[in-house]
């Protein structure tokens, strides 16, 4: 039998407030096994701590309850209280009776019926727990970071900073990720590629850093501290170790008529490319779906060009197998497709336009280098209307564009039109809004003086519908404010398009067996206190894959990421879960079904002789699980026939012993 | 000796049941007969016997021996005995008959179990001739007259009429209460029925199969015999034959967690199963054939060898037709006892 | 046979990574629903044996639900698609024998779910109240 | 009206007894009235030329026994499969109960078997002989001087007037030819109960499991049943008990003990045939079958070793147990 001790939180009044915490320690003292029980103000908090500690002590208890908020809160905290006064961590028990009862109920009287409920189901779970001691298992002191955008590069530079080796891999030829097409960053105005270049070359030069530049994550098995990863590094036709990124061949390669992804289309390159002049790697890559020696064998000029002999035809996709401690996923946004939004005539009119294509258009390196001019026509723009939350905050459109708020639209159209006033002060810019957001330190300073001092047209009111009509675009709208309707003949049209995780996102979630929300967005292991760890462990979120973030705010989670990541590969060992499967030899089968639904592939079969009951020896065939690979899901024991796989810490005992309890 | 006419039968069990809990073999919706209470509209079946055999009266397959009931640390020790009043097995046939005196012999000696005797207290036995037995019957064997079966009351049916006679003060009783729903009468159709029945029985397949081999201090004889490999290899180590037999009266006691306490009842138990007397030290009969033999051994040797001979078995043929895989206690007395009756 | 008005006991069994989380949400939101409801935290949906809903049952529970992580989104990556056929298998046997369909309920709910966990737990209780005690797969001797 | 002869049979073991191919033979045994056989294992000829029997009542599935006996004799044991049986073999194969080197499968075909209750209906108590003839079996009693001429069709078990196939799906030799998988109508008492209002299938079953008695017959009959420790006798399952108390416990036995073999049970109709209280078992893993061939696609337990049993399998597009009431009369 057990000494258990039963220990009640207040939590302040979140508890007390709806619970007679008093009333709840009383009723446990009866229960079966408790030999002390009390209540506390604070149990998290080192006196409360303390009171647990010192009642261990002076009752010798074998183990303990606490009525408390969710386990998924203070389980951890209370377990290393326990250890702490010499009791094994796996002999505490909660009773959530904050989360899951103060805060749902309302009277004391029913809030109180619960929480007592609640704990006798604890009671009657540790009067049948055993202590449990984790398995070890070694950290294999390398990273993996998915994608190579700001987020990904920041965390990588920080890991390998502290002296472990990092993978980036990234899909595209050249890390540098959608910063790299920015022309102007907000609140600051400084260049993009002048701040961001600079971390490319270092991540290119750092010893420890590796980039699989055009490879994309495969496979990914084992569990935190032991990943194996599968990378493809696909066919680019260009030997990496060998190209100079003299752009020899892109010059001479006669497939010229190829849409730029580096510039949204907006103009061409050739079968063979390098997507911009600082790329990291800079090596060329050739498109095999353009170029002409792959397709049909005929051309082959790049390769009489290449004076280093970079180029291989034959080239093959590559799996590159790699182990790994921990994994960041930084994978990035993309702006929602237009395709959908015909009120704005995306479709119709090269002059309608999206946030990112302007930034192109208006960057140096862009397809006009950087001079601002309409698509149709290259004429410049007198009338440029911005449209803002295109897709974003809709929950009427919430089939072609998202409920949430993309963030980062407000500043950078006021950057927009500022630049634009700014260098084309003949042009009006107007910027259509629903509210114009600014937190942020400096933002509505910037904001206030893109109206204030460079004239910006801000209305209140969402744009209705736009119709090309002659070299115009018909601009219909509402002013919310003066409540009138506008008609605007615009040159020109900037759409705010909402942003989404990019789509490589979700696959990667299910390989990683990492949690997303409705949205795609990965979801963090706690939204305030673990924002950077995803509930999967060993697996880290950094930058826009968590969420809408501008660069400050990825650069800065990016840090944190990199900070766990650095925190867990510091460790040698590291201490598992020790709440796993364990199978009753004398009643296996041996019939394989729990064996079929691991999802780990954790058990495996050995012969062994058994003594049998009538005293002969026979040799039966039985499971065996491996501690270090089962992740505790328990579908094993339900798989069992003759109940021989059990779960250690939800012992079919244990939960039926609550259910028991519950049911009274 | 006293008669009433077949078609009013029912009003005998309609006056019976006024004061007492009747209970007889109904047909069942499987056709099977089952003890049922009587109530107007059921009527007593004419299958030569039931599936389950009427020992579960005073011995049932579960009965609450006594509550505890805890609150908090406390514990309260609750008397639930339910064995109180009178009531009636009515057509009980001669092989179950006997079956009860198998029981006494069992529950009635020292130490008396009070639960089961209050229960035979209580019951008061119509027995009833059998007109029409079967394949299966061997209830010569043991020496019981299936024409003349023993009971409080004693009754006989024709095509007719059914006739009674009380043996026992209980059942006097009895046959005051039906007094004047019956008419004294002769023993002749009785006695006309009992010859016919017997020319039968001689005929019956089974009808020169002898215990005699068997009985007390044969333990010997019979224990390490090699046949007992060869009889038990396929047996399949379920219930079925001790659970449909009329004299096994193995039990095992258990406590039943209710949540609010503790429910401690006694269940049959059979000794053919793996778990049977289970101790620290694992189990006696460490295999099927030793846990097959225990149950034979008991009702033809160990069971006579402390009960002046007479047999633990009473031939009613139940595990003849229910054993999954036929074996049974008349191959295993052939087998064993050498005797093939052709 | 209770005198007291009937409120109906319900158990809810809940993934620890999805649907517990999303209990607890429901709590963070104030977010309430009937304390009839009683939940027990299992790593996964798949760890819930059929054995503990028939206990649930025996023991006097009016409704069980259990509630994982959405189909794909399985902490333990499968272990809901096998509680989905379990449930599945195991609940149209009780509807086989008789016993109200409406007691037993899978919910897939997610650890951002809190308002669909409170949702479901309102409509669930509403549901079982509506039928009842239990009295189809009740253990009397549980009830003394 | 077996079409294979008991001559035959025996020749066959005994041949393959004298050459060595096997040490010990599976077979039936001969008992008191022709309908009562059982289940032998014969090591001699001459014990096989004495009592191996071949009849209308040979109805015993031999497969669970290899669990045990399997490597129980040096060498091989022979062991007969009618179609049915071998289903339950091969699906004892793929969950590693038996070594199949260790046995030496014969399959014979099967023309359905007797059920000695329908017979006794029809020609009532005291039944002293039985004799196949031609498609009737000749039936003396003790109460008829000439001998009942029943039709074999209509005194046939249950499982077999709804046999679900006659081909072998696994055997060393097979004897007389094969058959094929029928297009049975084991389903219709299924549907006609589905097709019933809960109130009247819980009246049903009320009824049906009142009886049951809890002789463990039909699990220790099951070739699917072949745990080391079955939970219902495992004291740390906490649903050990030897007998029911009350109606919950009869539900509870048989709704676990179905659910254990869901997925598993090759629907051979042993359960039902060996249960004292005749409580149609069948019908529960039937309803098991039923709806995994609905919800997952059609599925034959036994009909391949190795197959992956749809309840330790999924898809992504599985139906949610809510769909499972709603789904409309789906045709099987």
């Amino acid at each position: 039998m057990q000494r258990v001790g039963v220990f009640v939180c207040w939590c302040g009044s979140n508890i007390a407030g709806t619970v007679d915490v008093h009333a709840v320690a009383e009723a446990l003292k009866s229960e079966p096994g408790v030999v002390f029980s009390t209540d506390y103000q604070y149990m998290c908090s080192q006196a409360g701590q303390d009171i647990i500690k010192q009642a261990i002590a002076e009752h010798n208890l074998t183990g303990i309850v606490v009525c408390s908020c969710s386990p998924r809160m203070h389980e951890a905290t209370f377990r290393k209280t326990a250890q702490a006064a010499g009791l094994n961590p796996y002999m505490v028990e909660i009773a959530n009776i904050r989360e899951q009862c103060s805060w749902v109920h309302k009277d004391m009287l029913t809030g109180t019926e619960k929480a007592i409920i609640l704990g006798k189901a604890a009671v009657a779970k540790v009067n049948l727990n055993t202590p449990l001691t984790p398995g070890e298992s070694p950290v294999t002191k390398r990273a993996l970071v998915i994608g190579g955008g700001i987020a990904g590069i920041q965390t990588a530079l920080d890991i390998a900073d502290a002296g472990f080796p990092v993978d980036i891999v990234e899909k595209q030829p050249t890390i540098g990720g959608k910063m790299a097409q920015l022309d102007k960053t907000f609140p600051t105005l400084d260049c993009a590629a002048c701040i961001l270049t600079p971390k490319m070359v270092d991540v290119a030069q750092n010893e420890k850093i590796r980039i699989f530049s055009y490879s994309e994550v495969e496979e990914v098995g084992g569990f935190v501290g032991n990943f194996d990863v599968k990378i493809k590094k696909k066919a680019r036709f260009v030997k990496e170790d060998i190209c100079t990124g003299c752009g020899a061949c892109v010059e001479k390669c006669p497939m010229k008529k190829n849409p730029n992804e580096f510039n949204l289309g907006m103009d061409n390159r050739p079968a063979i490319y390098i997507p911009f002049a600082q790329a990291v790697p800079k090596v060329a890559t050739i498109d095999p779906n353009a170029c002409n020696m792959l397709k049909n064998g005929k051309c082959g000029l790049c390769a009489r060009v290449c004076a280093a002999g970079a180029i291989d035809y034959t080239q093959k996709d590559e799996i590159i197998e790699e182990k790994y401690g921990a994994i960041v996923v930084a994978t990035g946004f993309n702006p929602i497709s237009m395709e959908k939004f015909d009120e704005f005539a995306y479709n119709q009119s090269k002059d309608v336009i999206t946030s990112l294509e302007f930034e192109r258009l208006t960057n140096a390196a862009g397809p006009s280098a950087g001079k601002l001019i309409r698509p149709s026509d290259g004429k410049h723009p007198h009338t440029i209307v911005f449209v803002q939350c295109v897709g974003s905050r809709c929950d009427a459109c919430a089939e072609k564009g998202k409920e949430y708020c993309s963030k980062i639209c407000c500043m950078y159209t006021a950057k927009h039109a500022m630049l634009t006033r700014d260098k084309y002060p003949d042009t009006d810019v107007y910027v259509f809004y629903i509210d114009v957001r600014t937190p942020g330190k400096n933002f509505d300073e910037f904001y206030r003086r893109a109206v204030e001092e460079f004239g910006v047209k801000y209305v209140k009111g969402m744009v209705g519908k736009v119709t090309p009509e002659g070299d115009k675009l018909k601009v219909q709208a509402s002013d919310l404010l003066s409540n009138k309707q506008l008609h605007i003949d615009a040159d020109l049209v900037v759409l705010a398009a909402a942003i989404e995780p990019d789509k490589s996102a979700r696959p990667l979630a299910t390989m990683l067996t990492a949690s997303m929300d409705t949205n795609d967005f990965f979801t963090e292991a706690h939204p305030k206190l673990r924002p950077v760890e995803s509930p999967t462990a060993g697996v880290f979120l950094s930058g826009a894959c968590q969420g809408p973030k501008d660069i400050p705010e990825t650069v800065s989670q990016a840090g944190a990421a990199a900070s766990k990541v650095i925190g867990l590969l510091a460790k040698d060992k590291l201490t598992g879960n020790p709440c796993i499967a364990s199978s009753n030899e004398l009643m296996c089968n041996g019939c394989s079904s729990c064996e079929r639904v691991c999802p780990y592939g954790a058990i495996t079969y050995v012969d062994k002789e058994f003594r049998m009951p009538d005293r002969t020896t026979k040799i039966r065939r039985v499971a065996s699980v491996n501690p270090a690979v089962c992740q505790g899901c328990g579908a094993c024991t339900v798989a069992c026939p003759s109940g021989a796989m059990d779960l250690k810490g939800f012992a079919n005992s244990q939960i039926i012993a609550e259910v028991d309890a519950i049911c009274k | 000796m006293r008669k009433v006419s077949l078609d009013s039968i029912n009003k005998v069990f309609g006056k019976i049941s006024e004061s007492n809990k009747l209970y007889l073999p109904v047909d069942g919706s499987d056709g099977v007969a089952v003890y049922t209470e009587w109530s107007e509209g059921k009527e007593w079946s004419n299958a030569l016997n039931t599936v389950r055999s009427p020992k579960d009266f005073f011995f049932p397959q579960v009965e609450n021996l006594m509550e505890f009931k805890t609150s908090g640390k406390n514990i309260e020790l609750v008397d639930i005995r339910d064995e109180k009043e009178d009531f009636v097995i009515f057509g009980v046939r001669a092989c179950d008959v006997r079956s009860f005196d198998i029981l006494d012999r069992v529950f009635l000696s020292d130490p008396v179990d009070s639960f089961y005797a209050s229960r035979r207290e209580h019951g008061i036995i119509v027995s009833v001739a059998c007109s029409k037995p079967s394949e299966t019957c061997f209830c010569t064997t043991f020496g019981i007259d299936a024409t003349n079966p023993a009971g409080d009351v004693t009754a006989w049916k024709t095509e007719d009429s059914v006739y009674f006679k009380a043996n026992t003060e209980k059942g006097e009783a009895f046959m005051k209460k039906i007094e004047d729903l019956t008419e004294e009468c002769d023993d002749s159709a009785v006695t006309a029925q009992k010859e016919k029945i017997a020319k039968i029985m001689e005929k019956l397949p089974l009808a020169n199969l002898s215990a005699d081999a068997f009985g007390g201090g044969k333990t010997d004889t019979f224990f390490n015999a090699p046949e007992w490999d060869e009889l038990s290899a396929t047996c399949l180590g379920c219930g079925t034959c001790t659970f449909v037999c009329p004299t096994c009266q193995c039990y095992d006691i258990k406590d039943f967690n209710t949540g609010n306490g503790v429910i401690r009842y006694r269940c049959w138990d059979s000794c053919m199963y793996s778990e049977f007397t289970k101790m620290a030290h694992g189990n006696n009969r460490i295999s099927q054939k030793e846990r097959f033999r225990q149950r034979f051994m008991h009702k033809l040797v160990y069971y006579p060898e402390n009960n002046e001979g007479i047999f633990g078995c009473v031939g009613c043929g139940r595990c003849l037709a229910k054993c999954p895989i036929s074996m049974n206690i008349v191959k295993v007395m052939k087998k064993i006892g050498g005797n093939k009756s052709e | 046979m209770q005198v007291k008005e009937y409120k109906p006991l319900i158990v809810a069994f809940c993934c620890n990574w999805c649907s517990y989380a999303g209990a607890d949400l429901a709590g963070n939101n104030r977010l309430s629903y009937p304390a009839d409801v009683k939940i027990i935290r299992v790593p996964c949906s798949c760890r819930v044996n059929p054995m503990f809903i028939l206990r649930a049952f025996q023991r006097g529970a009016d409704g069980v639900i259990i509630c994982g992580c959405h189909p794909g989104d399985c902490h333990y990556t499968s272990g809901n698609y096998y509680t989905r056929r379990r449930m599945a298998a195991l609940f149209s046997m009780l509807d086989f024998l008789g016993i109200e369909k409406e007691r037993t309920r899978v919910e897939w709910v997610s650890a951002a779910e809190g308002a669909k966990f409170a949702a479901t737990m309102n409509e669930f209780a509403e549901t079982v109240a509506s039928l009842g005690e239990n009295k189809r797969l009740e253990d009397l001797r549980c009830k003394r | 009206m077996q079409k294979i002869t008991q001559n035959q049979l025996v020749e066959k073991a005994v041949s393959l007894l004298t050459d060595g191919t096997v040490s010990a033979v599976l077979g039936w045994k001969k008992g008191e009235f022709d309908y009562d056989i059982t289940p032998a294992v014969f090591k001699t000829a001459d014990e096989i030329k004495e009592n191996f029997v071949w009849n209308d009542f040979c109805g015993a599935n031999f497969s669970k026994y290899l669990v045990a006996q399997a490597g129980k004799h040096e060498g091989k044991i022979l062991v007969f499969l009618k179609p049915c049986d071998t289903y339950s073999f091969n699906q004892l194969l793929t969950e590693h109960r038996f070594d199949r080197e260790k046995v030496y499968a014969v399959g014979i075909p099967c023309e359905g078997m007797a059920d000695i209750a329908k017979v006794k209906e029809l020609v009532g108590d005291g039944i002293v002989s039985i004799e196949a003839d031609g498609d009737s079996l000749k039936v003396s009693t003790l109460y008829e001087d000439a001998p009942a001429l029943v039709n074999a069709k209509d005194v046939m078990a249950e499982r077999c007037v709804n046999c679900k196939s006659k081909k072998h799906v696994a055997y060393d030799e097979l004897m007389g030819e094969d058959g094929i998988v029928l297009e049975s109508n084991r389903f219709d008492e299924v549907a006609r109960l589905e097709a019933m209002t809960p109130d009247e299938r819980f009246a049903f079953w009320q009824n049906e499991l009142s009886r049951c008695i809890r002789c463990n017959a039909c699990r220790d009959a099951c070739p699917a049943c072949t745990c080391e420790k079955c939970v219902f006798d495992n004291p740390a399952s906490s649903v050990e008990n030897k007998a029911p108390a009350n109606s919950f416990e009869e539900k509870m036995f048989h709704i676990i003990r179905a659910f254990h073999v869901a997925g598993r049970c090759t629907d051979c109709g042993e359960c039902s045939r060996v249960c004292p209280q005749n409580i149609p078992l069948h019908l529960l893993n039937r309803k098991f079958i039923k709806d995994i061939n609905e919800f997952y696609g059609e599925y034959q337990a036994g009909a391949e070793v190795g197959l992956r049993a749809p309840l330790v399998d999924y898809t992504t597009e599985d139906l949610e147990p809510g769909e499972v009431f709603d789904r409309g009369d789906k045709d099987a």
